[in-house]
């Protein structure tokens, strides 16, 4: 793990107490400096910019599969069919490919790899993470793993839906091996990503900073992080396992060869469903910044929502047989994991009733990432209500594989943990680009995803509940209805990001100057320049409370807010 | 995590490390030697498959601690070390566990594919 | 719970090793040895896997690991208990020497250990090799012809057919821990004989009628190689395929692990010759340890797990 | 599968919770009522199931509204209420209120509590089937559902077809797919020929995956059809199973009566012996082979496997065949004389082991006496070229 004296090399380069405009952004030129950055900001940003081309693509397969769902029968994916293969078949890979990027390049990378780069260590107070080297490493893991993805899409798609489950899996003839590996890879990237967070939170906390004195972000992070190391190497053995069975027939999870197909679903799901909080853990806690931030109030039940956290991220590893249910799991089984299930819903419930109570009595302002904010806690109310239904014995059975659970976990994916990463891209983007976005573009934009979004996913429960089941191609004409509604839904998304591309894109040349803090915050990356200096902090900052905001002036000169004690 | 550092003297050179004597630690080697010669001698033993399995783990479990404890150092290391490798352990043991409790209830009712209809008329599928 | 880290040096000379971001040597290898623990519990879970497959069947279908253990040979396996054990003696005396900066010491520790490390390599060849020429081979490899002759040969050779798996390899290694051979053929005989009588759980009924009509059209078409070791023949509990499947997966990624871990040895000895290591900066030799005596402590469980029991 | 230990331990601890609950059910018993507005959104309740899966879907329902509602209100209530001007100072500055937080972690705490036993004691009466069950076997391959009866009627599933303006999904002969006598508890016992299945019946409210090498089963009760036609439901594929997955389904069909049932089962054993070729086209469709092979003349309908129009009568050249598998060693078997039958009877019985030139889905062998083999190759024999 990164021997120290590799990291020699940028002691050479680290910045003399850096003048504005000298920021990270110019603090090097030309392709390697940023190729081989060891600066956890660019990586970040290379992260952020690699995820939300992903977005795009998973995007566009999403909106294949609604469009083929407008009618029953062939609607597009006979255009898409080459003379080998038929338009299911197509289809088929369409939602997979769609769901297998957007969990593993998108949604888990995310926030984490993404926006946690970027923010973390400054929060924190650290010139840098822990490892730069092995940081830089991670993202070029991810970006191996993206193009074993691309080689499939590229060589005839893949099969088998994200979860891969034997012996379907093992015994289709798809680029399920390329696949795989690519997920092996992105792995080890989140592992590392998750490493170097954790030694990062422990060893690198400036005097003052302890515990209970981080940001919620951190402990966000902090929890998502020892997620991502534990959990993960299952995911690796089991996909190592998976290809052995495609290629030695070694009999572990075929039953052809003497295998338990179910028992792979609980090597799966054991790393799967933490995986789940390994999405939602750090958008949480970004919305935990975002509400107490613009409503320029300490969040409330600041402990309570850091224990949450853990208490999520703890329980998160005793619930995976929830998605078994009706797997043919023995029911002892089933009524111990439906139990634990119920028991993660309690620390979720928590953080909504705080998030309300911070906004309670605040100076609340209905800026972009505070609309986000709100819009994440309804989201997630639906997301987490709906997980009831779920995680009940009897109900589950009637809701399961159907596009209820489609609904319940777009709601929680996309409408939480996507929405909070959004959130947190228009909280930060002043911070890292060091200027200010089109606020009516981005207005407009965020109504037609929200909008969009309910229409979609809303409708899904219904057709759901009608017993619609999942990755159908074809259906019945009764639920024909509910299908047009939800595709719809989905263009009016499309339009939203497609206009959020522009005003981001658009920012970056002709935006506004950002000031050092627009929003009025008091972290500590809002106590430096935007963007940020080469090297964070020229002197190791003073360490205050995050969340005290008497002390933060509004400046309408500059337009944003100055702190009293470190001006 | 109750691990906090030990200081650091003024010129930041001080021994980081905590080195053993040579006798200390082939000491040791001989106690892993001595368990190794014990769980093979006792594997010629007739007991019971759960029997068995409980002595072999259980001198493993000993031998694998003296490895952590000493060769890694365990024993003189921030106490948060030793917290992960048990963690790794624990959420280990409770994926096992789980996941035999569940195949252990329905294995006795799996047929082989061999037995689904139509099958043995098939014979084995080849690839 | 909180740790506050001495930030109180920042003035005085960094040493060359020290990257830019920490404060202090302490900070930074206290950080080194933190993130390798924690990259040793991903090793742990990743394992898990395995460990978690070898348990269920083992749970499940005991009859294959009573019939396959026979197939391996816990005369090599301890000896290479032995040689990784002493490698990480070695390993510990080699941390120790550069922690008290005796750079002659170091570099004799690191070749004896990258030494073991050969040695091991090889005896897990040798054993392969004998896997390999009698067909006891993971999944579809597994030649149900070659084992057969090979146990038949076996029990013509009275009794001791168990460590006959290697020929002079073990021949030799037979004349030393010879006596116990013996004792190890009753269970496997009775294996033998009670396999038909006391079937696997569930499975006999149908396995035993695939074996019948195997019989009848199973050999003349000749492309059932592969699948045979699937079937009950000879009282060979069915699927006996899975045992070594699971055996060379686990032994097999041990082994890359210690190809890697002889790497980093390796690599050690390359950089150690400028003598950069002594008492304020060890953190490399530190870490490499730790990985070694990772891969020693997983051994540790599968050699009594596959050989011995 | 019930009655683990674990099972009946939580049952009996149950015991006390089952006496407050069915004070709670006689309490909102107009609520959780099958059709009351809280179970809107479910499908038609038509079994035994349905009752208590329905009423636990309107209770958590209930609840869910009670919480969600509240919450939408303060969140937009505080956004507007709250909203200032930059610069203004917070009105409060709270920290935390520990009674507060202490009873939103406490009330959801018992709240799910009741949720979990509700749920855990309705699915419990769903693992055992009454002794006196009605049993069909029912096997699951790629992408059929067949139907063994203990009469030893034998039924394939009926896929049926998009309707010409594709506003419904017709069935395509009514004595195919699962024909249930009315009024008694039916056991379905399931395995798969090849990979995961799930079987569904909305109306039902019944879901079990269909595992190969795995026995599983499920068990139900319909209702009683209003009318005196059978009712008929749609049973759906829920676990993905490959390029026809959404294809997977198969007509059901409750009899209101057991002469109606009996009458069909009549039909669906009946052969005429006297008449092979049209005993063969029953069978045809009976054991399944309509899913995958074509008789139409135009060569229409399905083409899994290779159609049986002018099939016979076609040469060695015209019919090339690969041993074993499909890219297996290739030659020519003549669809005539007794060769071209001992093909027919080889391929039927052990499909796997001469594969058609470019069809690579292998086929599950089908059960089979000599009797119905016959009638089968003699039906395969009329539709040759002429």
């Amino acid at each position: 793990m990164n021997p120290p004296e590799t990291a020699a090399a940028t002691s050479t380069q680290v910045a003399e107490a850096p003048a504005v405009p000298n920021h990270y952004l110019n603090h090097s030129k030309g392709f390697l400096s940023w190729a081989l950055t060891l600066d956890h900001k660019r990586i970040g940003l290379m992260y952020l910019v690699g995820v939300l081309g992903c977005f795009a693509l998973g995007g566009i397969f999403a909106l294949l599969v609604r469009t083929e769902l407008w009618a029953p029968g062939d609607t597009i994916a006979g255009m898409f069919a080459s003379p080998g293969s038929s338009p299911q078949e197509v289809y088929n890979m369409w939602f997979t490919v769609h769901g297998a990027v957007m969990v593993f390049l998108v949604i888990i990378p995310g926030v984490p790899a993404a926006l946690g780069n970027f923010v973390l260590p400054i929060m924190l107070g650290a010139k840098d993470v822990a490892f730069p080297r092995l940081n830089l490493g991670s993202f070029y893991l991810w970006v191996i793993g993206a193009l074993f993805f691309v080689y499939t899409l590229f060589n005839g798609g893949v099969d088998g839906g994200w979860t891969f489950y034997t012996p379907y899996s093992a015994s289709q003839a798809t680029n399920v091996i390329p696949a795989l590996l690519g997920v092996f890879i992105l792995g080890f990237s989140s592992i590392f990503t998750g490493m170097n967070f954790v030694v990062t939170i422990h060893k690198l906390r400036p005097p003052g900073m302890t515990w209970f004195r981080m940001p919620l972000f951190l402990w966000g992070s902090y929890a998502t992080a020892l997620i991502q190391v534990l959990a993960t190497p299952v995911l690796g053995i089991t996909l190592l396992l998976l290809i052995m069975e495609k290629t030695l027939h070694v009999g572990i999870f075929s039953p052809e060869y003497g295998g338990d197909p179910v028992l792979y679903q609980h090597f799966f799901w054991f790393y799967s469903h933490p995986a789940v909080y390994i999405m939602i853990l750090p958008a949480m806690g970004i919305v935990s910044e975002l509400i107490s931030v613009h409503s320029h109030k300490r969040p409330f039940g600041y402990q309570f929502i850091a224990y949450s956290s853990i208490a999520i991220a703890v329980f998160g590893f005793l619930v995976w047989g929830h998605h078994m249910f009706t797997s043919t799991q023995s029911p002892a089984m089933n009524a111990i994991f439906s139990a634990i299930t119920f028991s993660v819903s309690i620390p979720s419930a928590i953080k909504v009733f705080n998030w309300l109570a911070t906004m309670w009595g605040g100076s609340i302002r209905l800026t972009v990432p505070m609309l986000y904010g709100l819009a994440f806690i309804f989201l997630f109310s639906i997301g987490g209500l709906t997980g009831l239904y779920l995680g009940t014995l009897s109900t589950d059975i009637h809701f399961h594989d159907t596009y209820f659970v489609v609904a319940h976990f777009h709601y929680v994916m996309m409408g939480s943990a996507l929405i909070g990463m959004f959130g947190g891209v228009h909280h930060w983007w002043p911070k890292m680009v060091g200027r200010h976005y089109n606020g009516t573009l981005a207005r407009i934009s965020w109504a037609l995803i929200f909008v969009g979004f309910n229409v979609t996913f809303f409708t899904q429960f219904l057709l759901g509940s009608q017993g619609m089941p999942r990755r159908y191609y074809d259906y019945l004409p009764r639920y024909e209805i509910y299908h047009k509604i939800s595709t719809v839904g989905s263009y009016m998304m499309a339009a939203g990001f497609l206009i959020m591309a522009f005003y981001l894109l658009q920012s970056i040349f002709g935006g506004r100057k950002s000031p050092a803090n627009p929003w009025g915050a008091n972290t500590l990356e809002w106590h430096c320049t935007s963007p940020p200096p080469h090297d964070n902090f020229a002197t190791a900052p003073a360490i205050e409370d995050c969340y005290d905001y008497s002390g933060i002036d509004y400046d309408a000169k500059i337009g944003g807010y100055t702190s009293r004690a470190n001006p | 995590m109750g691990d906090h550092s030990h200081g650091t003297d003024e010129h930041g050179h001080e021994h980081l490390g905590h080195p053993l004597s040579v006798r200390f630690l082939v000491g040791i080697l001989m106690a892993l030697l001595f368990l190794t010669v014990v769980t093979v001698g006792v594997s010629y033993i007739e007991m019971g498959r759960t029997v068995a399995l409980l002595v072999a783990l259980l001198v493993a479990v000993v031998k694998a601690s003296l490895v952590a404890l000493f060769f890694m150092h365990l024993r003189w290391d921030k106490p948060f070390n030793s917290v992960i490798l048990v963690a790794s352990m624990a959420f280990l043991i409770l994926f096992i566990a789980f996941a035999k409790l569940d195949t252990g209830e329905y294995m006795h009712e799996i047929t082989p594919m061999t037995e689904a209809p139509g099958y043995v008329e098939q014979g084995l599928k080849g690839n | 719970m909180s740790e506050h880290e001495s930030h109180g040096d920042g003035h005085h000379a960094h040493h060359p090793h020290q990257a830019h971001h920490w404060d202090s040597m302490r900070q930074q290898f206290e950080a080194g040895k933190l993130g390798m623990w924690l990259f040793l519990a991903t090793e742990v879970l990743l394992f898990g896997g395995l460990f978690c497959a070898y348990f269920i069947y083992r749970a499940n279908y005991p009859e294959l690991y009573e019939y396959g253990h026979h197939a391996l040979d816990k005369v090599w396996g301890a000896i290479n208990t032995v040689v990784l054990l002493v490698s990480s003696l070695t390993m510990a005396l080699a941390v120790r020497a550069s922690q008290v900066g005796n750079r002659k010491q170091l570099q004799a520790m690191l070749a004896i250990t990258f030494l073991c490390g050969c040695g091991f390599m090889g005896i897990k060849a040798v054993e392969y090799k004998a896997k390999i020429d009698h067909g006891y081979l993971p999944g579809k490899l597994f030649n149900y012809a070659k084992t057969i002759e090979h146990e038949h040969e076996g029990h013509a050779h009275d009794g001791d057919h168990h460590d006959d798996h290697h020929g002079d390899g073990v021949a030799h290694a037979e004349g030393v821990f010879g006596a116990p051979a013996v004792s190890v053929v009753a269970p496997l005989e009775q294996t033998a004989q009670a396999q038909p009588a006391a079937p696997p759980s569930g499975l006999s009924a149908s396995a035993s009628r695939v074996a019948g009509d195997h019989a009848e059209h199973g050999h003349e078409d000749g492309d059932h190689g592969g699948h045979d070791g699937y079937l009950p023949v000879d009282g060979r509990p069915p699927n006996i395929h899975i045992f070594f499947s699971i055996y060379f997966m686990m032994t097999g990624l041990h082994g890359i692990h210690v190809l890697i871990g002889m790497a980093v040895i390796a690599w050690l000895l390359v950089v150690c010759r400028d003598g950069r290591f002594g008492p304020s900066y060890f953190t490399p030799v530190e870490i490499g340890g730790l990985y070694w005596h990772l891969v020693d402590l997983i051994w540790i469980f599968l050699f009594p797990l596959l050989y011995l029991i | 599968m019930a009655g683990s230990s674990i099972t009946t331990a939580l049952g009996d601890l149950g015991g006390l919770g089952s006496a407050g609950l069915a004070w709670l059910e006689t309490r909102m018993v107009g609520l959780l009522a099958e059709g009351s507005i809280w179970t809107t959104g479910m499908p038609a309740a038509k079994s035994n199931h349905a009752g208590p899966i329905d009423s636990d879907y309107a209770f958590i329902t209930i609840i869910c509204t009670i919480f969600f509602v509240p919450i939408t209100i303060a969140l937009v209530y505080f956004a507007f209420r709250y909203k200032k001007a930059p610069g203004e100072k917070a009105e409060s500055d709270v920290s935390h209120n520990t009674p507060l937080e202490v009873t939103w972690t406490v009330i959801p705490m018992l709240i799910v509590v009741v949720m979990f036993y509700i749920g855990f004691r309705h699915a419990n009466m769903m693992y055992a089937a009454p002794a006196d069950a009605y049993t069909v076997h029912v096997t699951a391959s790629q992408w059929s559902w067949s139907f063994l009866h203990p009469s030893g009627a034998q039924m394939g599933g009926d896929i049926g077809k998009l309707s010409p303006d594709r506003k419904a999904r017709e069935t395509t002969d009514p004595d195919l797919g699962l024909h249930l006598p009315p009024g008694v508890p039916i056991r379905l016992v399931m395995n798969s020929t090849d990979v995961l299945h799930s079987f569904y019946i909305p109306e039902f409210r019944v879901k079990q995956d269909v595992v190969p090498g795995k026995t599983s089963s499920l068990w139900f009760t319909p209702d009683l059809p209003e009318g005196d036609e059978p009712d008929m439901y749609w049973l759906l594929c829920t676990e993905y199973c490959g390029k026809d997955h959404s294809n997977m389904l198969s007509a059901v069909y409750v009899h209101p009566t057991m002469e109606s049932f009996l009458q069909w089962q009549t039909r669906a054993t009946a052969l005429d012996p006297d008449n092979p070729v049209e005993s063969g086209a029953k069978l045809y469709v009976r054991k399944g082979c309509a899913t995958c092979h074509s008789v139409a003349p135009d060569g229409s309908g399905p083409n899994t496997g290779p159609t049986w129009s002018g099939l016979w009568g076609l040469s060695a050249d015209e019919h090339q065949v690969h041993e074993g598998s499909p890219t297996g060693p290739k030659r020519g078997v003549a669809m005539t004389g007794e060769a071209g039958e001992e093909y027919l009877r080889e391929s039927i019985r052990n499909p796997t082991a001469l594969w058609r030139e470019g069809y690579i889905q292998p086929m599950a062998a089908v059960k089979v006496d000599d009797t119905e083999l016959f009638f089968l190759i003699e039906y395969i024999k009329s539709l040759g070229k002429q």
